[in-house]
């Protein structure tokens, strides 16, 4: 089925800065759902709160807005429930590395049906620019006023420990390859999470556009296959001079989805707004 | 038939089998058509330590146990130098022959647990069978009913072991009658029951959640609450039912709304500690409208407190739990057989007014055993409150999740429903779900959940009186302390009082008026509960004005009975306020 | 000098630069010797949407903004469309050239901002210095002392920068002396204060903090209470303090239970969601006694709310927030200057009594500017309660950290000091610490954390009146709300009626009996707060069953004043109970 | 100088199993501490609630035993405060992997001075027996009644992908290899991540002492160096027929410890028992 990619169109006015990176990013997004012959009412995005998670006030979806970095487990919940839905959970650095870092583990762990964007500006955008856990050592910020003392996360390195599912990185700047990774990501079954490098043109400035254009390269252009977990471990280290970019990892022998693992075959029958009394007579005449 | 009411106590350390001695001669009791309460103490600690069982069986209903025992089966010494002294005169004691410790006398009966459950069962560990067999024996339990019980619970083990528990069980009752040259007040006889199911507190809230419909649960571990978590996790393979082991509790509170967002009946089980990692969470189900049931099995705090021990120290921080200003309804079964009914209509007050709902227990009656009729499950009503069905969404422009009513309840629909989008946000919003500042839009939203807890009120589950009319002192109380009131009540009417229990299987809308009404020209109210401020003479006062005269409170971790509350009347109690 | 009392809001998008307008202005004021109040009204967001900031200057101490306006500085055309109609008779607008808007009249400037900025500061950035320049030559303000502020507040960004901004503005003050042809009739005096420092809540709040000797902050970012984190960030360079940015609000609050319990005085900052996110902690801070202080800066809620509007909305959920029993103590300071006071106060009460300290602001207070005469810092005294030091410790055999006393008070000392061991549990203990479940111990130990409320009641700041003796109506109040109350009173009292102000600097524990005799035989209590469902006045009744007559409440993220407040109480409020 | 070991014992019963893999440990931990001549009040040990947890209340020292989960965080502000203690900090797999996972991420991140011991059953022993987010696939346990749909987490595989400053796995069947790791890391500064495999008998019935015997093999012994990160990560993702254990990775370029980062020189001025009002004029009269 063809889905026009205006069917997600809003008429709202969006709320980020001109020329911050959520733009890129959300215009990929919405081609590629569509491009998916995805139409809004089957799609759910569960977002975190910073600006990264205010997408999905931006365009037309399913979504539940939840709390500072609470979107995982909020996912992990409906995708068990729901299998009819394409669900995405997207979020900031600082909601998903910060507050969120636990629900990440997890995540990762139980290989929800979910594919999970965090947009990695590298600062706390929403709240005015304090240092997240992926801004760069010396950044000056509101919360490192002498600078930085903390080298930034490397959430590829962390994702690939955890033997992630799928563990991708991608750009705001190049849409292309963000575009290939979400319409791959979205198509299997199981965790899928991509870090997506992007611009703060208001509070991070020293990790601009073009800083990182001068920087990113694709990996899996110059070869990388995503199967291999210590080649993708050694590229994941690389961080300065060149960014790598592109699939990492993908589970070359895959584990069932989350929902698969729980549910088995009954996931079907799990919601919907129709109910009906169990039939638990069985279970109480074992207390008889 | 004689009135009866019989107490035998089973203490051990952790590790020993007290507990599957005392489930042995529960399960009997019930068999025999008794009533019964029993209550377990025990430590936080998997093996050592000394713990209890304490089984109260009666020709007619009981609600807390009794401070006197017919038998005590001791499987360690500290079980008779701390307890013998519990035995009513005529009691009887049953040890373990290999414990060291001096002959408790005439009435006593020293048994070869562990040799006999070896010859007879194959295992050592029989020889809480054959304690059981040999209690039994004692108490003149009829030995068929004994060996039914064994059969049934130790079929899932396999029929060897069921077998070998049965031979076991009839040595202990064999060796009992040809060595036990005492009397034992405790003579069973048939009771009048019909056969009745034998739950305890927790199994009633899940058996009462599974019945409701509930079709997903996210749990963290947490005494005294797991077992709802873990009964219903025993479900999931025949049931359309999910159940996750969360990382922490706020996972599990999230999980539980996107769930419940999504169209499932969701729930949460937790205890102190845990429940205060989903503060947050409740506070967006207030803000979001969803519908998400909440059990909380409170022990002592503050914080990890003592974790196998009981309290209701909770009540007021979960009426005010949560950030910001949101509605919400606090349930308190009183006894096991309502806990299973609280739990069923707990899930449609939450959907009927998306709100959070609480279910509080304690561990005194989440661990307790109660005895109950089989329940009518044709009276199990499912009430989703208005849910739009996919024609009705299909016939909208849009779908507005929050839309503004008189009663501030907006018609439900989950997302992909009639090929609409639903927003569910966590900031302020506009009746479509999108987020605005727009401050005459906050104050009609906020007054619209707000008018959630108006609407609600007038479907109060009311207080409930029991014992004298036109009383002089009215017990007011809450939980599982209502056992202990209810007979105390008994007691002091006996004795030619004019004594009555109120009490509130919901707290929360608060019936002040109907309170006030049943409270009517009492000379005197007490405030009976498990904690250490008055916690519900505190909510008396906020919501009515009216103080109780007195409080009774316990806050060891141990729960009261009707002698303590007797006793602490006539103390004439304390006043914390 | 004449009684002045004017008022300059400056509005715009955000990022266009109106805090930088605004904090010339309001300093410069300052600098003339007037009083000033301040306050910001901002959206959720970095760029665009409609922001402004309100500068209320006079010959008084003012303590709210006013309703009416003497200029309006207007970056946007929203501002002109939107507040044009607060100009009082005879008021001056001073717009953006740049802007598309009809001309407002001739009471107006067309300022060419961005052209005179490039032109004279050599940014177009600089065109903030030619607003805040014509805004003072219109209020014939003293040059020299805008210059001044210039100087200083660009003085870190190097002379160059100061410097173009200081010709920006005369600039702008030229342009408007040869090109407005109407009349301000705001004319600036030189006030009578002396020199003042001017501080918003938060600054106060952190500086109060450091008088205090805080050692460790930790905290995450959360509006509007990182304002408290940052300013104290800013200076580790120069103080004994550590400052770290928590992953999420429960590491904040459990990295600060281990800083005090290492021996600093420790705090955090935090408001709603982060709050209810360290009720885990909070609970623990109660069992294991640990002094730390939470500034909970309240926004609106439930969940994310309005994150950066302003409501009082916690004061029932900070002071039940934790599982199980323990005491706490809850401040509000009610201006910039008594949250100075406040904060350093509130660490000597949390270490004296070893409980959780709550400074309750809101965004109101904590985002607004105030004057006010510099701190006398010797008065800063620093009680740290009873820690024992080395040599003590070193003649004790073993030291107890919960020996139980009269007072529930401990004698304190840190791991390591004088060779002995401490332990800090999270379990219920015995006076070493260690656990126990032992039911005596626990009734003792409950009993002597409970000890510690009736120790500090003795102690509480007191209620504090304002306005006429014997008054017919109390408006009873707290926070931020109080500079609303003191003006309606003032008022209402210029009219020939007998009101009074009755606020309350501390609300926990609740000084109930002080309470009720300031009420005296008013006729009428109205309480005043920023909520829905009237807390404070819900506190009253809990804690004397006396009940307000009537309330004044207001729950749409934005800030009361006295007018509201006068005719709230016109139109008879609300009662909510 | 030298401490007699006997100074940590403490008069209390011990309320662990019989056969219980934590009695080892603490025989271990106490003997390190006394060999590196640390008084029983020089230390401070930060405990989780869980078995592994009881640990700070079965032998004598300084102890924080706080919440279920929450051991790092305190210990990071303990440690900032007060260089004066060797802190370690000490709980159970459920504690650090469940409940505590996002401040293990940002204790290593912040490479805090401190040595975290995670006494890894694969089970949560004190409330009786449930899955652990390292359990086996497939183990029957009160919340995995059908058996875990999932596998384990692998610790040392996500503490090499945050590369952390010191990451080793033990096993309590193997006093002498802890011992050395142990001993290794208390004379650090930084982090140190300390995985240590025990026994369970009363709950995991599958992950006993006799298989973790059967399996464990010493990689320092087999020539891994731990200055190898690539090598390291290899190694671990080894579980099976095989249990790689020793010292996987330590930093050949260590940064400074998280009190030196964020303190620098001043840091013996935070704590003690005196306090002076702090000269806050100068900071006062900027809003002059
Ligand atoms: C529990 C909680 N803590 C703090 C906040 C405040 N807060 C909102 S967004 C945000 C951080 C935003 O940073 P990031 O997640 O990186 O998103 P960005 O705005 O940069 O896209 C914070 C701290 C909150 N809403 N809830
Ligand atoms: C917030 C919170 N949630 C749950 C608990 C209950 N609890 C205590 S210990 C424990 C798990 C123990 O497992 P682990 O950490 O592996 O330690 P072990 O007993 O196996 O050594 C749990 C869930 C708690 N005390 N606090
Ligand atoms: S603050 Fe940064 S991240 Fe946020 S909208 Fe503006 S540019 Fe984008
Ligand atoms: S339950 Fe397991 S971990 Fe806990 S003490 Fe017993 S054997 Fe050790
Ligand atoms: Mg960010
Ligand atoms: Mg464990």
């Amino acid at each position: 089925m063809v889905v026009d990619v205006k069917e997600y169109d809003l008429d709202r006015e969006i709320t980020w800065c001109p020329g911050c990176g959520n733009f890129a990013i959300m215009d990929v997004l919405k081609n590629t759902l569509a491009g998916l012959g995805l139409s809004p009412h089957q799609v759910l995005v569960v977002a975190g709160i910073g600006q990264a998670g205010k997408m999905g006030q931006h365009f037309r979806t399913n979504t539940f807005h939840v709390l500072h970095g609470r979107l995982l487990p909020v996912a992990t919940g409906a995708s068990l429930v729901n299998n009819d839905l394409k669900i995405l959970a997207i979020g900031g650095d600082g909601d998903g590395y910060a507050e969120g870092g636990n629900h990440l583990i997890h995540a990762a762990r139980r290989n929800i049906d979910v594919t999970y964007m965090v947009h990695n500006n590298m600062i706390y955008g929403l709240t005015k620019g304090q240092a997240s856990p992926t801004s760069e050592q010396s950044i000056k910020t509101p919360t490192t006023p002498q600078g930085n003392p903390l080298e930034g996360l490397n959430p590829i390195s962390m994702l690939l420990g955890l033997k992630a599912n799928f563990v991708a990185r991608s750009f705001a700047g190049n849409k292309e390859q963000l575009g290939t990774i979400l319409n791959k990501s979205l198509q299997k079954p199981g965790f899928a999470f991509i870090d997506i490098l992007h611009q703060c043109p208001s509070f991070n400035k020293i990790n601009t556009f073009r800083w990182f254009k001068e920087r990113v390269y694709d990996i899996n252009e110059e070869g990388h296959d995503p199967a291999d977990l210590e080649q993708a471990f050694r590229l994941a280290q690389e961080w300065g001079e060149k960014i790598p970019t592109g699939i990492f990892f993908e589970d070359p022998e895959p584990k069932p989805g989350f929902r698969e693992a729980v549910l088995g075959e009954k996931d079907r029958s799990i919601t919907g707004p129709e109910l009906n009394p169990l039939d638990i007579k069985e279970i109480m005449e074992e207390h008889l | 038939m004689d009135i009866h009411d019989y107490s035998v106590k089973v203490g051990g350390e952790a590790g020993q089998g007290i507990n599957t001695i005392a489930s042995i001669l529960s399960r009997s009791f019930a068999d025999q058509g008794l009533h019964l309460f029993a209550y377990q103490d025990y430590y936080s600690r998997v093996r050592g330590g000394h713990n209890f069982y304490q089984v109260r069986t009666a020709t007619f209903p009981v609600y807390t146990f009794s401070d006197r025992l017919e038998v005590l089966v001791a499987l360690d010494k500290a079980s008779i130098d701390l307890h013998a002294s519990e035995l009513n005169p005529g009691g009887v004691i049953i040890y373990d022959q290999d414990i060291k410790t001096d002959d408790p006398g005439q009435n006593a009966l020293a048994l070869p647990m562990a040799a006999l459950g070896k010859e007879h069962g194959g295992k050592a560990v029989m020889g809480n069978s054959v304690a059981a067999g040999a209690a039994w024996q004692v108490m003149g339990g009829d030995l068929e009913i004994l060996e039914n019980t064994l059969g049934r619970l130790f079929q899932i083990k396999g029929s060897d072991i069921s077998e070998a528990n049965i031979k076991a069980a009839r040595a202990g009752a064999d060796y009992a009658n040809n060595n036990f040259s005492g009397h034992c007040r405790c003579q069973l006889q048939k009771g009048k029951s019909k056969k009745s199911l034998v739950l305890t507190g927790n199994e009633a809230l899940a058996l009462g959640s599974l019945a409701a419909g509930c079709r997903f649960v996210s749990s963290y571990p947490m005494t005294p609450a797991s077992g709802v978590m873990q009964y219903m996790a025993r479900q999931t393979h025949r049931l359309p039912l999910a159940f996750e082991q969360a990382e922490d509790e706020i996972a599990a509170i999230n999980m539980s709304i996107g769930a419940a967002n999504a169209g499932a009946r969701a729930m949460v089980a937790t205890s102190g500690s845990g429940f205060s990692l989903m503060v947050e969470g409740l506070s967006l189900a207030g803000m979001n409208e969803t519908p998400v049931v909440i059990v909380l099995g409170q022990r002592p705090g503050p914080a990890t407190g003592l974790a196998t021990r009981t309290e209701q120290g909770d009540l007021l921080f979960s009426l005010h739990a949560g950030n910001g200003e949101f509605p919400r309804a606090i349930f308190a079964p009183r006894t096991a057989e309502e806990a299973f009914w609280t739990a069923a209509e707990a899930f449609n007050v939450a959907e009927k007014y998306q709100i959070p709902v609480f279910v509080m227990s304690d561990q005194h009656l989440a661990d307790s055993y109660y005895t109950m009729e089989p329940f009518d499950l044709n009276k199990v009503t499912i009430d989703r409150g208005h849910v739009l069905d996919d024609e009705e969404l299909e016939q909208m422009k849009a779908y507005h999740r929050y839309k503004i009513t008189d009663s501030g309840i907006s018609p439900r629909a989950f997302p992909g429903q009639g090929g609409k989008c639903v927003m569910v946000p966590g900031n302020e919003h506009m009746e479509n779900g999108y987020s605005t500042e727009d401050p005459v839009n906050r104050t009609r939203m906020q007054d619209k959940r707000i008018r959630k807890h108006r609407s609600m009120s007038g479907e109060v589950k009311p207080p409930e009186s029991y014992g004298k009319n036109d009383p002089g002192t009215v017990l007011l109380t809450w939980g599982s302390s209502y056992g202990s009131c209810r007979e105390a009540v008994d007691e002091a009417n006996r004795q030619g009082e004019k004594w009555q229990v109120l009490s509130l299987p919901q707290l929360w809308p608060f019936p002040g008026k109907q309170v006030l009404d049943l409270i009517g020209k009492a000379k005197r109210v007490v405030s009976v509960e498990m904690n250490a401020t008055g916690q519900l003479g505190r909510l008396l006062r906020l919501e009515t004005g009216r103080q109780p005269d007195l409080a009774v409170l316990k806050y060891d971790g141990r729960p009261m009975n009707a002698g303590y509350v007797l006793s602490q009347v006539e103390k004439g109690g304390v006043f914390p306020w």
